[in-house]
């Protein structure tokens, strides 16, 4: 099957600065392809250039296979969801959702019903006649939704459509999209500033910095196989605990070492990886690190740490401790013991570790 | 073609009020700098003659005058006008009560024309007539108010008139300004402990530096403009001791059947107009690159 | 059927009342007229109504014009001729002649006259006069010596408005007083600068500064019926004004000779001030029409009495009756024929009749910065000659 | 927001009165002076001309009498015509209200573009637009007197309304301008992907947003196209003078008897379309400039 | 010792309407207080109460064992960080951050030691002369506290200062924050929209919902044991999943019985809690439900269960169920292979099992 969009060698500047670099992103139908990336990365601009709200400077654009380069938005069939909704203040919340029909010059009847339709699904129904203003973040976020999916088209652009909501809505609605997407098998492409959004949503997750991707992968992949550096930095919160080491083979098996303050340094041995150089940066996720004897497995060593700091967060608890000159955080179950200044016997998982080089941050494993 | 026309929009719809601007605006300046080279008297001709109607304004004393009484009388009416409107904002941004009817009051002169006032204020700053015959006759019969009557002293009187009908808009423009000042610096310059007046010195003031430009903007378009408020009040008199440009030039243009000496005063008060509008121009213009 | 769109500058009551007049005879005649007031500065305002109607090709039939402003417009072309008519009614006899030379446009008829004021009047309160042992004064000494006398029995010897039309007035009066009617013709008509710069007039702005000590404090922006008022109200003794300021009088029914007094300032001469209307280059047979009409009727005999009855000015022509006018007019009109054999029947400059708007405007600058500043007269003379040469 | 007084109300002790006091005492003061011209037309314009002959102009009438606003508005003579101001009123709102209208619409329209249509040199045709707020409209009579002679408009209503209209273009785009530009460029964004072309983005979504800002435009316009007197002296002819130059010729009259006190009244009658104007929509004034036409 | 802050029988209205309903708090020196609650429910009124910036309409506040509720803001000694911040904004850093001490009179010397202090401590010190404008919004944050900070008040409050900020500074600032009332020990009342803010923040938390205090506790108390179904379902994400249930007594233990749609009902016994009535709600935790085998304890029990959805999250994978008419929400380990649509044996841990009434949604056990 064709992919539904398909950006080709896509570059846009402002004036003389180059915002995206030499995009290339295909997206097959019914995926759903997560952009993230740091604040003016060039997520938005990208979308902009995607719906044609922007007019790009080099490379292409197709969406069903038809080239859309030169489309005017109206004509790309595409529906989009912007990150401060931009709903239209002074309409009824049905003329928002109604509106583009009614421009496009759909039947009275059709309108109604699909209004009707859509409003049910949203569970908006007892909103219809009330104005923007009068709607909580949440409601908005819907009519938001709603004006898109009253479209039916080819492809849904979102633009952080959950960033301005409170955390509890934020989850609520994110199980939302998921069911839409799920239901409708629509092709999507989302922007999001949170990796727990990205995570759980994405079929397709892109990572970009600096308008250039840095990794195109399934979600799964960018966790635990991040391309460098900056995406084992960027995704998973806390973050990847990233650790300066030096490594030495030993037999078939690779030794990584790593300086404590103020105590022997940490070695670890690794029997996966092999032909590693002398100093790498060994990347280890929260919860690959637990309490000695929560954890059991063929690459779990222990050790122990001396505990910094403590932090209770209801489900979990993490807690901090001084490694190779950084903060290394681990995630501990709820009733753990730990406390600030004591030393704790933790338990390393190094079935999914990563090696970075320091030079240039690219992944070695 | 709709597809061409469709992305132009925008430019075909400017283009009316563009094409507009261009031939009644500066069509018309390019117009008067041509006459403002010939020898027009009662009506225009286009026969260059150099540049001897500018030699004839400087060697006026009448336009000295009037150029001296611009630099008094609109430094002083911007000045006083933005005080005064700031402080009348700043005391009516104490949730005064009756704050409907008092910025009514303070804002009515604007919605009337000097024609109109002239007269009123004509009779009130006159000595024998206004407050000072009144205050005389509440038995202090040394007041002395005659500033109308006295030459060096008459400009002042335009510009207590030109005040009166102006700073009201000030004072709107800075209230709307305090509104929109984001109320919880003032709360944390207040858990700050810091005193109220400084709050509106140090803070509030400071940070409506956008509504100075636009209502200097305002005033200096009022003030170079100023011709009503004069004749009106003074008639440019005692004399020609409050002449300003504008009641120069539309005595040489009219009265007088000067067309070429009206059109290069009009020219030197078009550089006056372009000192004082291009750079608000051109931080106008650098805003909108930044945003 | 005539059509006449006329502008003009008479608004007020008495002056409606006057061009009513014509109005109705136009009327009568068969004619349509429109009216087109534009009051204001004493023409100023009308003057920039008619040259943007001019530009615009769209003039007015009619429009009241005065002076050398006549033949100026006559310059640009967009005058009518009305010699047709002149000379059917005779105007050339009709009028003294250096008024008809006014209506004259390098030798055809371009502008009817409508009326003559006297510019060079000095109006007094009589019970004042009475009261202080004062006679009208015929010198500008014995004005100087009654203003003295007045002022030390604590009256205000001259109501004045000090706005620049009311200096120029004065200062004309002064000039004509001073200098006599030769010197006020090289002087104020032909600007010679030799009369400009001599003597005389340096000897005319020191009566300027004396007569400014006659005036009250108030006097500045004043208008002029104010000062009237002032005489009237036995505030003041003396206001120097053309005869108009007789309407005021009259108005507030006050009798001539009796309350109040009428006589010509110090000095031989008669300073006129003749309004009038020039008809101006119009398409239309109808309007064309009209323009005949109006000049003839304008002329009319009964037009010319009743218009300047109501004005307080007296006719144009010579030849009307004038037993129903006052004794003011009587002097008036006795006075007009007198000079005018005399040669000393001169254009009032103040008014607009002596010279052109640029140049009597400059005079206009500097008097009113002498007589309102502390001024020397040398200066002042200086000044003249310069702002004189500057306005050429 | 600053509701720096109402904080510790409760705790007014004896100098928190007294600065209220002082306050109220100030804003009076204030008020007197931008009051007292009025208060001096008032009056004038209900005493009789003998009084105002003989009395203090500042005093109090002694006899009210309507007359003069009688006169005024349907009496004095502005020339041969004796029907006072009554015609040329209703010529000023034939004028006004079609300019008021045009211009204001035209700066919607223009500062819509200028604001969420940038192209490039908008700005620079908006700073040249910007100029003309400034022009010295003696400048701007003489060629446009021609002008209007070749369109055919000399003299007539719409000639008028066409000159207002232009002029006013520079402010009402500015006005319109500042104000479009605190709006989300995202509205127009969401109506394009939903289909709507520039008009209808316009129509259905930016006007109905607007009312603030058309509320100071309107006002704006109205005060200066209905006060002024240099356009409607130059390009009108008879019978179709605004009410400024009946105004003027009522009050203007050089060599005629002055009645003060109908002048005053025809000046208030002249003023009250504006200062009505003022009293009723000043409330949404402030709210219009708070609501973004504030900014630089 | 006294407490830092003592507020009694707080009442609040806004012409005639109630904002704060009869607020009983105290806090004792070096307390955290953490207000969370729905928008709109009071915590900024309160706070403003508390900061003398709203006129109350009854009761008392005293700060330090002093009655203030008639002092002045300024003379209450607190500091005051607001959600926007409330910058200055003509004023440079080190400006913003001095202006109180100038207004006070505190001599130039002392005002730049102060400032030398508090710009390290935050981390600002190259920022000193900048203004606001200049600032990201973590750096405008950090200047805000530091406004707070150079004042050495009794009371800190803090109006959701990280809101605005993305999720990666939220974390990093939260630790600052964290560190830096261990530091001063000093009393702090912070609200906040972030459950995982209150939770990791608070040494004490109160629970507001419409104005009136729903429970006021330790974190681990609000998250164990929460006082009623609001609390329960407000704190916490994903959130608690709260499953109408009956029961029946079964010996000394109780018998839990819940529905299944096109099952049998599920039966889980619980040997702690006895005397519940026949009715109940069962609060159970995501994290106390996981795949069999991977949790173990005496409160165990397995049951399947069939998968609606399962959401990769990275470092876990959340699994919905539908059960007692509700969907439930299980996290389980990352590397689960719960598929949509099969049957999954899963793990309820009793131990920390909540009962609530259900016309009540009061706590029963
Ligand atoms: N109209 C414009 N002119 C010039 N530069 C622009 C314009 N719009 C955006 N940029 C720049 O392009 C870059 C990318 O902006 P974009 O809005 O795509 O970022 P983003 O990834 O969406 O960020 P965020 O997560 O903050 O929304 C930014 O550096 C921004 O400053
Ligand atoms: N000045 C006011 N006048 C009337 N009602 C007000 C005023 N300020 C706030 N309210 C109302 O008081 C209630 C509480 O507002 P408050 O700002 O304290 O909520 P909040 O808990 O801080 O909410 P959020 O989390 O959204 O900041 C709201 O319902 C609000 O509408
Ligand atoms: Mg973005
Ligand atoms: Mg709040």
């Amino acid at each position: 099957m064709a992919p539904i969009l398909d950006i080709k060698n896509l570059k846009k500047n402002y004036g003389s600065t180059e915002i995206l670099k030499d995009i290339n992103v295909s997206i097959e139908p019914g995926d759903f392809l997560v952009l993230v990336g740091p604040s003016g990365c060039g997520k938005s601009t990208l979308l902009n250039c995607i719906a044609g709200l922007e007019p790009i400077t080099g490379g292409s654009i197709s969406i069903a296979g038809q080239d859309m380069t030169e489309v005017s938005p109206k004509d790309r069939n595409i529906a989009m969801v912007f990150q401060s909704y931009a709903l239209y203040p002074t309409m009824s919340v049905a003329k928002n959702i109604t509106f583009g029909m009614k421009v496009r010059g759909v039947d009275q009847a059709t309108q109604d019903k699909k209004l009707q339709e859509v409003a049910a699904q949203l569970q908006i129904e007892q909103l219809l006649n009330r104005r923007p203003g009068q709607l909580s973040g949440g409601q908005r976020q819907r009519v938001a939704m709603g004006r898109a999916l009253v479209r039916d088209p080819a492809l849904f652009l979102f633009d952080e459509p959950l960033s301005n909501l409170d955390a509890k809505l934020r989850v609520e609605m994110r199980t939302e999209i998921k069911k839409l997407h799920q239901n409708l098998n629509a092709s999507m492409v989302y922007v999001t500033h949170d990796q727990i959004e990205a995570m759980t949503l994405a079929t397709k997750i892109v990572v970009m910095k600096g308008g250039v991707i840095q990794q195109i992968g399934s979600p799964a992949e960018i966790y635990n196989r991040p391309a460098n550096l900056f995406v084992a930095d960027f995704m998973g919160s806390p973050a990847m605990n990233l650790i300066p080491a030096k490594t030495r083979a030993n037999g078939g098996a690779t030794e990584i070492v790593i300086d404590r303050p103020a105590a022997e340094p940490l070695v670890l041995k690794d029997t996966q990886n092999a032909n590693l150089p002398a100093d790498v940066i060994l990347g280890l996720r929260p919860e690959d690190i637990a309490e000695a004897g929560y954890r059991s497995g063929d690459n779990v060593q222990t050790a122990d740490c001396m505990v910094e700091m403590v932090e209770p967060a209801g489900a979990d608890t993490y807690v901090v401790s001084h490694l190779g000159g950084k903060q290394v955080t681990a995630r501990l179950h709820a009733e753990t013991t730990a406390t600030p200044g004591a030393a704790l016997p933790m338990a390393f998982d190094l079935s999914k570790v990563s090696y970075f080089a320091p030079e240039t941050g690219a992944r070695l494993n | 073609m709709s597809e061409w026309l469709e992305r132009h929009v925008p430019k075909v719809v400017l283009a009316p009020s563009f094409v507009a601007i261009l031939f009644f605006v500066y069509g018309f300046i390019a117009w008067t700098a041509w006459v403002s080279l010939t020898r027009s008297r009662l009506m225009p001709k286009y026969d260059i003659e150099g540049f001897i109607q500018y030699e004839r304004l400087f060697a006026a004393p009448r336009w000295d005058t009037a150029m001296n009484n611009l630099f008094i009388f609109g430094t002083l009416f911007i000045v006083i006008s933005m005080i005064l409107g700031l402080l009348l904002a700043i005391l009516l941004d104490q949730k005064i009560r009756t704050e409907g009817v008092i910025r009514t009051i303070y804002l009515y002169p604007m919605a009337l024309s000097m024609i109109v006032t002239g007269t009123a204020w004509k009779w009130i700053l006159n000595p024998g007539l206004g407050i000072e015959a009144m205050v005389r006759g509440w038995g202090y019969e040394d007041f002395k108010f005659d500033w109308l009557v006295n030459s060096d002293l008459a400009i002042y009187t335009v510009v207590i008139a030109g005040v009166w009908q102006s700073s009201g808009f000030v004072m709107a423009l800075f209230l709307a300004g305090l509104r929109s000042v984001d109320g919880e610096i003032i709360k944390a310059a207040q858990v700050d402990g810091i005193p109220t007046w400084r709050i509106y010195s140090a803070i509030i003031i400071p940070s409506m530096a956008p509504i100075f430009l636009s209502a200097f903007i305002v005033l200096s378009h009022l003030a170079i403009k100023s011709f009503d408020l004069v004749i009106a009040l003074t008639g440019g008199g005692p004399g020609y001791a409050t002449d300003l440009p504008a009641t120069y030039m539309y005595a040489m243009a009219f009265s007088r059947g000067d067309i070429g000496q009206a059109a290069s005063s009009a020219m030197i008060m078009m550089a006056v107009v372009f000192a004082i509008v291009v750079p608000y121009l051109y931080s106008e213009l650098r805003a909108a690159k930044n945003d | 059927e005539p059509q006449a769109e006329v502008l003009h500058w008479w608004t007020s009551g008495g002056e409606a009342k006057s061009v009513a007049v014509l109005q109705e005879e136009f009327a009568a005649n068969g004619g349509t007229w429109t009216d087109m007031p534009v009051a204001g500065g004493g023409g100023d305002a009308a003057m920039t109504a008619l040259r943007a109607r001019v530009l615009s090709g769209n003039a007015p039939t009619a429009v009241q014009l005065k002076g050398p402003a006549i033949q100026e417009w006559y310059e640009e072309g967009v005058l009518a001729d009305i010699s047709a008519v002149a000379e059917a009614e005779n105007w050339a006899n009709l009028l003294p002649a250096s008024i008809a030379a006014h209506m004259q446009c390098e030798g055809s008829w371009c502008a009817a006259p409508v009326n003559v004021h006297r510019v060079d009047w000095i109006w007094a309160n009589a019970d004042i006069l009475e009261a202080n042992g004062i006679e009208m004064p015929t010198t500008w000494d014995e004005f100087n010596a009654a203003a003295e006398k007045l002022q030390a029995a604590g009256i205000t010897p001259l109501a004045h408005g000090g706005q620049a039309w009311q200096d120029a007035t004065v200062f004309e009066t002064v000039v004509l007083g001073v200098g006599g009617p030769e010197f006020f013709h090289k002087a104020l008509v032909e600007l010679d600068q030799d009369a400009l710069t001599s003597d005389t007039m340096v000897a005319v702005f020191d009566q300027m500064r004396t007569m400014r000590g006659y005036v009250d404090d108030n006097f500045s922006g004043r208008d002029w019926n104010l000062a009237t008022a002032m005489v009237m109200n036995g505030e003041a003794a003396f206001q120097i004004m053309g005869d108009w300021a007789k309407g005021e009088f009259m108005a507030a029914g006050k009798v001539p000779g009796e309350d109040f007094l009428c006589a010509s300032t110090p000095g031989d001469g008669y300073l006129y001030n003749v309004d009038s209307f020039a008809m101006f280059d119009v398409d239309g047979d109808d309007k064309v029409a009209g323009q005949a009409l109006l000049a003839e009727l304008i002329m009319g005999p009964n037009f010319q009495e009743v218009f300047n009855l109501n004005k307080g000015s007296i006719p144009a022509r010579t030849d009307v009756d004038l037993a129903a006018f006052d004794v003011c007019a009587h002097t008036s009109a006795e006075d007009m024929s007198g000079t005018s054999e005399r040669g000393s029947l001169l254009p009032s400059y103040a008014h607009g009749m002596a010279l052109r708007g640029a140049q009597s405007g400059a005079i206009t600058d500097v008097v009113t910065a002498h007589f309102n500043s502390d001024m020397s007269s040398a200066d002042a003379v200086q000044m003249l000659a310069d702002a004189v040469a500057n306005s050429m | 927001m600053t509701d720096m007084t109402v904080t510790n109300a409760r705790s007014g002790g004896l100098s928190k009165i007294a600065l209220r006091w002082i306050l109220y005492i100030l804003l009076g003061i204030f008020a007197l002076y931008y009051l007292m011209p009025l208060f001096v037309m008032l009056t004038t314009s209900l005493k009789s001309l003998d009084e105002i002959r003989t009395g203090s102009l500042v005093a109090l009438p002694r006899d009210v009498t309507f007359d003069a606003w009688r006169t005024a508005w349907s009496g004095a003579c502005t020339g041969i015509q004796c029907e006072g101001l009554q015609p040329y009123f209703w010529n000023s709102v034939l004028i006004a209200v079609p300019a008021v209208m045009i211009s204001t619409l035209l700066g919607a329209m223009n500062g819509y573009v200028v604001a969420q249509w940038r192209f490039k040199g908008a700005n620079i045709i908006f700073s040249l637009m910007l100029f003309g707020c400034f022009i010295p409209f003696q400048v701007v009579l003489l060629p446009m007197a021609t002008t209007l002679g070749k369109l055919g408009l000399a003299g007539t209503i719409p000639g008028l309304i066409f000159v207002h209209v232009v002029y006013g273009l520079g402010f009402t785009t500015l006005f319109f301008r500042n104000y479009y530009v605190t709006i989300p460029q995202e509205l127009v964004k969401a109506a394009k992907v939903d289909g709507a072309g520039f008009f209808r983005i316009f129509w259905s979504i930016f006007l109905p947003l607007s009312l603030p800002i058309i509320v100071v435009t309107v006002i704006w316009q109205f005060t200066q196209i209905w006060n002024d007197f240099l356009f409607g002296v130059s390009f009108s002819q008879a019978g179709t003078q605004p009410i400024t130059v009946a105004l003027n010729n009522i009050v203007n009259s050089t060599t005629g008897v002055k009645e003060y006190n109908v002048d005053m009244a025809a000046a208030i009658i002249a003023a009250l379309p504006t200062l009505l104007v003022y009293v009723v929509a000043g409330k949404y004034f402030i709210r219009g400039l708070t609501a973004g036409s504030v900014k630089g």
